[in-house]
């Protein structure tokens, strides 16, 4: 931990958390290259691929289990309290979003073996950019994450909207692709429902984000964005 | 608050109450502080009136007369062994000291109380000096011996109430068939006259009254009881009128009979007792209790008047005059009182000293301490270090605590019957002493050392043990040193307790009269003594006066003594205090 | 003495010699390699010293504690076997003396009459109280005879003594031995007088002043001493035969596996545990010595009438019932001189003890309380015979003047009151030091429970402090009266000796503990009823005091660990 | 009673709603300890108000300002103003008997006195003379241990001395006797260090319901317990105030590294 330079009196309690801030970077690191891969596995259509990443998924879920079982301990056993506490409810919360993003990363992933039915559609450029947009920001989310840094989590939620932007283009893309060509309705479809995982992903690295300003800061992103906002009108 | 009415009565009732509370604080408080302050006043009233009674008894008057020690009275045989100086006659040549002092003195009752002035036991320290120094014999040697009791109180002036009057122009005495009649050049005795005429009076009264008195208890009055008051109202009445007859004369003199003050006239080294004073204050009549023959004009005379009754007091006006003779001489110096320190017990209260008692005292304090602080320290250890915890131990405990608290009398109860019925040791001897104030002793040192054990932290034990010392290796190596400043504490504490106690000792005859004492050895412990506290409640008993101020100057010693004892013990305590 | 300081003396070298020896054999037998032996070498130093020296010391202790007695009895022995002859001569011309025989008939005859009327006025007394008149007269006439009949014994006794003295002069004359006549002597000595004999006979063989000096005595004395000396040679050997006994077993006992250092722990462990032994002792003596004496003593006179009789006179009849010298043992007035006392010394000490405690614990400021207690200290300190002088010296004579300056005249200088109140004087740091001890041990969370309410520092002392500290105060006042009714100098020289039945603490009243004194100061005959009396009263003090010291050790105890 | 002029004090920033005790630079001293620095803090009016801190902070010795429980110790010293209602506690004309009867204090261990349950709870109405008939004193017994929550426990065996409760019924009993004399404010000085948790959760409910009528402060160790039952928590360490706040600011966010380190258990 870096927030505190100060060793815990019960060294056994400091243990657990930092234990717990271990898991959370292995699990994020994992889920960040699920993620990867299950992109991969979509836009080049990789079968093979997609095997491992399922593979990673069970891996992840295990790892959540363990995350939560040991919240769970440190609240019956420690009663953590100001960052502790904070830490602790973050990395649950933390831990469930990325187990998320780990089952949409696996979606994406399914979606790649069905997309081998189908010739590459046009719009796999616009996907593998969104797809590069979503993991920077899992990425940076994860570093101020392993950091205890509030600027990166801060710029992640504040790029969210790119994401949308792109995001709404694309369907927006796919959706005249489909129109003109009833044939790119069945791949269509499948990129429709990766865009749609892909801007799940962002979402829940925003909510990482938000976690992580919590958690350093102890403040509530979008009630100081609230009354930023009110104020600022 | 939301319903303020309690509110304002809890404040109402409060401050109604208040004046109250703070008025029985007050008195609660001026209580309790009355209570510290009472204990304190009374240890002072103590302190102070033992000290005013008993200074005085450290200084004596000393007759400083020279002697002649003539050979045929000192040295019968002429050989001048010391069985020859023991057999001579000491207090004849103390005698004669003294009727060279007042040549005029004959007849046996004056001499008798001529006399009187010294108490003949000085016969044998005379001879003791003569026995230490035979080269003595022969010549005229000054002799220090403390003046008889009575007037020893009469010169440090605890014994009458006395007066010097002024006196005017000059006197002139002249003696005829044994009366002295002086007159004075001015009406020098007026005052004294008038005085004297009022005291007379108010004697009168006093009789007066009691014939009334006696004449009111006739009518309730017995038939046998009605004659006896009858010739008693009318011998009061007697008196009074004639007493009144008296003082009311218009001229001549004014008899002092009854109980009046004595007067004396010193003048030109003659005394006169004043009988009858005229009423013109110019002449007296008397007889010379010094000196005789005529004087024709004394420039310098004096009065002086000794106001309590010669018949009220034990010394007579002629020992009297003969005293302040010898102090105008200067036979008579005070000084220290180191009788009261040489010397034993004795029934005359000018010889009479504490060495006796005090080296009782040392005795029996030293059987009282060999014996009941190691039986105490042993004690203590085994039910502190070995016993094992089982109903004989408890008993030990309870009956511990409770010989804490018998009445010490019972252990003179118990030495009575047991050492000296039982084991027949000798009565009113330091053993014995010693044996009863040890089994007194001995459960205030059990107490005190085991608190003294007990305060000695249990680690100190497991740390001897842990390096392989056995039980008694640990307890006597490193418990024992390190309690020893708490047992001896407890030690002294108890040893001067038994040094302050009197009743047990009372049972086993240390209460006998012991005009010796003992010597400081180990025949010593078995021979007759006192101790102090005893010789003081001796004292305390005796009739003489005298003897009054001793018991406060032997009560001054002893607390000295415990002082001392009690100083020690605080300061083993202090210098050798540890604290863990 | 002097042979057996000398013997001493070489039993102290044998100590010493003991110790080395024990030491250095040890040390040889393991060959310099101590290690080797289970104990120290000081330790087999220590168990010769102490077989060379701690049998032959005990032997010398128990003589030099029996040997007294034992060498009287022998004397006593000795003496009456050389005197047979002389009792012989004596008991036949006393047998064939008519005017003997005539004086003993008179007493035998008188003595009867004595008891006849003895009975007679019992049976009158119970039967017939309207007969007052007869009882007067039997009374006058058994007074008579007992007169008549003492008169005769002692008439008796003269003539025995005549009938002794022309024997022993006879004896002499015909030259018999000095020692025979010693022992006749002694013979004809009443038993209570037979002590002094020998003491005197004994204080003349060792050259010191003795209340009598004669021939006889001598003899006697010179018996006494040669028992003496024969006995202290036996001693001697026999302490110096052990001496050498015990150096030779600790020869034979030390080796390499001896366990020197248990055997002289052992022995620690058995020293310490007789220690502590004589504590149980001294309560069995002390039983055992007032019981012995007091049973005598309810022998003689009944525990009903020693408890509830109403008159204490042990010396001389006062009273026309009274018979002879018997006296009478109404213990009554003692106790309640006592109680009287007693109780004017709580009331003294109870408020003056308890007040200080509770100021000095609750109000004083440090300061006050360091400079405060040890004046209380002092007055603990000070010894019962001073207090007894203050009441004597200061105390008697200002209540005299006080209650005379209120128009009272009749005080005595040795009053109950005086003695109570200085008594009261006395027990005050008692009382504090105790209630201090106990108001201390009331937990803090009470105080400031109660001041928390609102309370005042005197409406938390006298409501909740004191309801607290209340059993151990209680349990400190009984203390305080088991030490005020065993007080004795005090009420020895301020409360007087008239046994007087009284409420009224102006009058003089006596105490158990000063008719103890009284009884057993001056001569002591242990066979009369007057001397044994102070013993009873030494019982009833006794257990009055254990009584009341039980319960209170035992309420402090409870509350002690109430609190701890 | 005597009244002092009203003089409170300017509002400490963040204070929220009535004001009954106002601290302005209290400092106490026990002899050459110096124990409390210059203490400044608002208390709240019918709320709970939390000290915690470590041992020797000075969070009791505050406590024991508020009713002047220092006067009873020798050599204590306060400085500074401490107003309650207004009224300056400290001021020459307070007595600490009245204040302390407005200022009740339940403490550490459970201090009932050596009496009857029914003459524990009557302590302070009789000293302070509250009752005029014995009626009513029956009844302000009654309705204090009614509002301890004990009233149903002990109605039956009033007469049985209050050493004969358990531990946690002596609390109770204690508290009673405290608002008995119906205080305004409550002062508990670690009220459950001696009890176990089922006493303690009793005692914990009776402090939120009290809440509703009386403004209380309590000292505890145990900060769940502070967060719990209180509405606002002060932080005290070596002798100084170090953060005061909304309970929850306290343990989810406290502004000061110390009281950071204090509740997440870093003290070195």
């Amino acid at each position: 931990m870096t927030l505190s330079q100060r060793a815990h009196i019960v060294s056994a309690y400091g243990a657990e958390l930092d234990q717990l801030a271990d898991d959370i970077a292995r699990m994020g690191g994992l889920v960040e290259t699920q993620l990867t891969e299950a992109l991969s596995a979509f836009v080049r259509r990789n079968a093979a691929t997609t095997a491992e990443v399922r593979a990673r998924e069970k891996q992840v879920n295990a790892m959540y289990g363990d995350i939560e079982k040991s919240v769970i301990r440190l609240f019956a056993l420690r009663q953590p309290m100001a960052t502790d506490l904070r830490m602790t409810i973050s990395a649950l919360k933390i831990a469930s979003d990325l187990e998320r993003v780990g089952d949409l990363a696996k979606n994406i992933a399914y979606r790649g073996e069905d997309m081998a039915e189908f010739a590459p559609p046009p719009v796999l450029g616009q996907v593998e950019r969104l797809g590069a947009i979503v993991t920077g920001q899992l990425h940076e989310v994860l570093d101020a994450l392993g950091s205890f840094q509030v600027e990166p989590a801060l710029r992640v939620w504040h790029s969210d909207d790119e994401v949308d932007e792109h995001y709404n283009s694309l369907i927006a893309d796919v959706l005249n692709g489909m129109k003109i060509d009833s044939n790119f309705v069945g791949p269509g479809h499948h990129v429709l429902f990766v865009a749609k995982n892909l801007e799940r992903i962002g979402d829940h690295a925003t909510n990482i984000a938000e976690a992580v300003h919590f958690m350093v800061t102890g403040q509530h992103l979008e009630q100081i964005e609230s009354t930023v906002t009110s104020t600022g009108k | 608050m939301t319903d303020q009415a309690p509110k304002t009565s809890l404040g109402e009732t409060l401050a109604e109450r208040l004046p109250r509370r703070y008025r029985a604080e007050l008195r609660f408080r001026a209580a309790g502080l009355g209570a510290v302050i009472s204990a304190v006043a009374i240890l002072l009233v103590l302190i102070l009136s033992i000290v005013s009674e008993g200074l005085p008894a450290f200084t004596v008057h000393q007759l400083v007369l020279p002697v002649s020690l003539e050979r045929e009275l000192v040295d019968q045989e002429g050989d001048g062994t010391e069985a020859s100086l023991r057999r001579g006659r000491y207090s004849a040549v103390l005698q004669n000291a003294m009727r060279e002092e007042f040549p005029e003195v004959s007849g046996r009752r004056e001499l008798r109380a001529l006399f009187g002035l010294y108490t003949p036991l000085n016969s044998t320290r005379l001879m003791d000096e003569v026995l230490a120094d035979p080269a003595l014999v022969g010549s005229t040697h000054v002799f220090r011996m403390p003046i008889a009791d009575e007037l020893d109180l009469y010169l440090k002036g605890r014994l009458v109430q006395d007066r010097i009057l002024p006196t005017t122009g000059t006197l002139g005495m002249s003696e005829q068939g044994g009366v002295v009649l002086a007159s004075s050049s001015t009406n020098a005795f007026a005052d004294l006259a008038e005085e004297m005429r009022r005291s007379i009076e108010l004697e009168a009264d006093r009789l007066l009254l009691r014939a009334e008195s006696s004449r009111r208890a006739m009518d309730v009055a017995g038939e046998d009881e009605r004659d006896r008051l009858a010739s008693d109202a009318a011998r009061a009445q007697r008196q009074a009128e004639a007493l009144l007859d008296a003082a009311r004369a218009e001229t001549g003199w004014i008899e002092l009979e009854g109980e009046l003050p004595s007067i004396l006239v010193d003048a030109d080294g003659h005394t006169m007792k004043l009988s009858a004073l005229s009423v013109d204050g110019r002449q007296v009549r008397g007889a010379y209790l010094l000196g005789s023959g005529n004087v024709e004009v004394a420039q310098n005379w004096s009065l002086y008047v000794v106001d309590t009754p010669e018949t009220r007091r034990r010394v007579s006006d002629q020992v009297i005059a003969w005293t302040r003779a010898l102090e105008d001489r200067g036979r008579i110096q005070r000084g220290f009182n180191h009788y009261l320190f040489a010397n034993a017990d004795s029934r005359e209260p000018e010889l009479a000293g504490v060495r006796g008692a005090l080296f009782g005292s040392i005795l029996t304090m030293i059987i009282t301490m060999f014996l009941s602080v190691p039986i105490g320290v042993f004690t203590a250890l085994y039910l502190e270090e070995y016993a094992p915890k089982n109903r004989f131990t408890d008993m030990i405990e309870v009956n511990i605590n409770n010989l804490a608290a018998v009445p010490s009398i019972v252990f003179g109860l118990l030495g009575l019957a047991v050492f000296i019925n039982a084991f027949g040791l000798p009565r009113s001897t330091p053993i014995v002493g010693g044996l009863v104030l040890s089994l007194m002793t001995l459960p205030t040192v059990i107490i005190s050392t085991r608190a003294a054990l007990k305060a000695v932290p249990p680690s100190i034990r497991q740390a001897a043990l842990a390096v392989g010392a056995s039980k008694t290796q640990t307890v006597f190596h490193h418990v024992l040193p390190l309690a020893a400043p708490g047992i001896l504490t407890g030690s002294i504490i108890g040893l001067a307790q038994a040094l302050g106690e009197t009743a047990p000792l009372l049972m086993i005859g240390m209460v006998a009269f012991i005009a010796d004492a003992p010597s400081l050895g180990l025949e010593g412990f078995s021979q007759p003594a006192t101790v102090m506290p005893v010789q003081i409640f001796l004292w305390s008993d005796a009739a003489e006066r005298a003897f009054e101020a001793r018991t406060a100057a032997a009560i001054l010693v002893l607390l000295a003594l415990m002082i001392g004892f009690n100083a020690l013990a605080i300061y083993l305590r202090r210098r050798f205090e540890r604290r863990w | 003495m002097s042979v057996i300081s000398f013997i001493a003396l070489i039993l102290l070298v044998l100590v010493a010699a003991g110790f080395y020896y024990g030491r250095s054999r040890a040390i040889r037998l393991a060959d310099g390699d101590t290690a080797l032996l289970h104990s120290l070498p000081n330790y087999h130093g220590y168990y010769a010293g102490i077989w060379a020296g701690l049998p032959a010391f005990l032997l010398i202790a128990a003589f030099a504690m029996f040997s007294g007695p034992i060498v009287d009895r022998l004397t006593a022995i000795e003496l009456h076997t050389q005197a047979v002859g002389l009792n012989a001569r004596y008991e036949q011309r006393i047998s064939s003396d008519p005017d003997y025989r005539e004086l003993e008939q008179a007493v035998i005859l008188l003595r009867s009459r004595v008891d006849t009327i003895n009975a007679e006025l019992d049976s009158a007394r119970r039967s017939d109280r309207e007969n007052a008149e007869q009882l007067v007269v039997l009374r006058q006439r058994a007074v008579e005879l007992l007169n008549q009949s003492t008169r005769a014994e002692e008439d008796l006794r003269l003539y025995a003594q005549q009938v002794a003295v022309q024997v022993s002069e006879a004896g002499r004359a015909e030259g018999v031995g000095l020692v025979a006549l010693a022992g006749f002597e002694l013979e004809q000595t009443p038993r209570e007088r037979r002590q002094l004999f020998l003491s005197d006979a004994r204080r003349l063989a060792q050259g010191e002043l003795a209340s009598r000096d004669t021939p006889e005595l001598r003899a006697a004395g010179a018996v006494i001493s040669a028992y003496q000396a024969n006995f202290r040679n036996v001693v001697a050997v026999a302490a110096l035969l052990l001496g050498f006994a015990g150096l030779a077993r600790a020869h034979m006992r030390v080796n390499v596996q001896f366990r020197a250092r248990n055997s002289v722990e052992r022995l620690i462990t058995t020293v310490l545990f007789i220690s502590s032994g004589l504590a149980v002792l001294t309560t069995v003596g002390i039983v055992a010595s007032l019981l012995f004496e007091s049973l005598r003593f309810f022998g003689e006179v009944p525990l009903h009438e020693f408890l509830f009789g109403l008159q204490w006179s042990p010396q001389i009849a006062i009273r026309e019932e009274q018979i002879g010298q018997t006296g009478v043992f109404g213990a009554v007035p003692l106790f309640a001189g006592t109680a009287l006392i007693t109780l004017i010394a709580m009331l003294v000490a109870v408020p003056i003890g308890l007040f200080s405690a509770i100021y000095l614990s609750e109000y004083a400021g440090s300061r006050f309380r360091l400079s405060a207690k040890p004046v209380l200290e002092i007055l603990a300190g000070i010894p019962t015979v001073v207090y007894g002088y203050f009441a004597l010296l200061t105390v008697g004579p200002a209540l005299r003047a006080m209650f005379g300056a209120i128009g009272i005249e009749d005080v005595d200088l040795k009053s109950a009151l005086s003695a109570g109140l200085v008594m009261g004087v006395m027990i005050i740091p008692f009382i504090s030091s105790l209630s201090d001890d106990v108001i201390n041990a009331v937990p803090q969370s009470l105080r400031d429970g109660s001041y928390a309410m609102g309370a005042t520092k005197s409406e938390t002392i006298s409501k909740v402090i004191m309801p607290a500290a209340l059993p151990g105060i209680i349990g400190a006042v009984l203390l305080a009266v088991s030490r005020a009714i065993g007080e004795t100098m005090i009420v020895v020289m301020a409360a007087g000796q008239g046994a007087n039945l009284t409420a009224n603490p102006l009058e003089s009243v006596t105490t158990i503990t000063v008719q103890i004194v009284t009884l057993l100061t001056g001569d002591q005959n242990f066979d009369s009823a007057k001397t044994l009396s102070a013993f009873a009263l030494g019982l009833v003090l006794f257990v009055l005091t254990l009584i009341m010291n039980m319960i209170a050790l035992r309420v402090v105890q409870r509350y002690r660990e109430k609190y701890d | 009673m005597i009244e002092a002029s009203p003089q409170q004090a300017a509002p400490l920033p963040g204070a929220q709603g009535p004001i009954k005790v106002a601290a302005r630079g209290i400092d106490v001293f026990y002899g050459d300890n110096h124990a409390l620095r210059n203490v400044s803090i608002d208390v709240p009016d019918r709320s709970v108000m939390a000290f915690i801190g470590p041992s020797g902070c000075g969070k009791s010795t505050f406590l024991r300002c508020l009713n002047r429980m220092n006067d009873t110790i020798e050599e204590a010293r306060v400085s500074g103003s401490l107003c309650i209602d207004g009224r300056e506690v400290y001021d020459k004309s307070v007595d600490p008997v009245v204040l302390r009867a407005r200022v009740g204090m339940v403490f550490q261990k459970p201090n009932p006195f050596p009496k009857s349950i029914y003459d524990n709870v009557a302590y302070g109405p009789r000293i302070h003379g509250l009752a005029r008939t014995r009626e009513e004193l029956d009844a302000m017994v009654e309705e204090s241990l009614n509002k301890a929550g004990l009233w149903g426990e002990v109605k039956d065996r009033l007469l049985e001395p209050g050493t004969s409760l358990s531990g946690g019924q002596q609390q109770r009993l204690v508290i009673a006797r405290a608002i008995a004399v119906q205080p305004e404010v409550i002062l508990m000085d670690e009220p459950c260090s001696a009890l176990d948790p089922i006493a303690t959760a009793r005692i914990e409910e009776l402090i939120d319901e009290l809440r509703e009528n009386y403004c209380i402060i309590i000292v505890t160790h145990s900060m769940q317990q502070a967060a719990r039952v209180s509405q606002k928590t002060a932080f005290f360490h070596l002798g100084s105030l170090v953060e005061v706040g909304p309970t929850e600011e306290i343990f989810t966010n406290p502004r000061d590294p110390r009281t950071q380190d204090y509740i997440t258990g870093r003290y070195g």
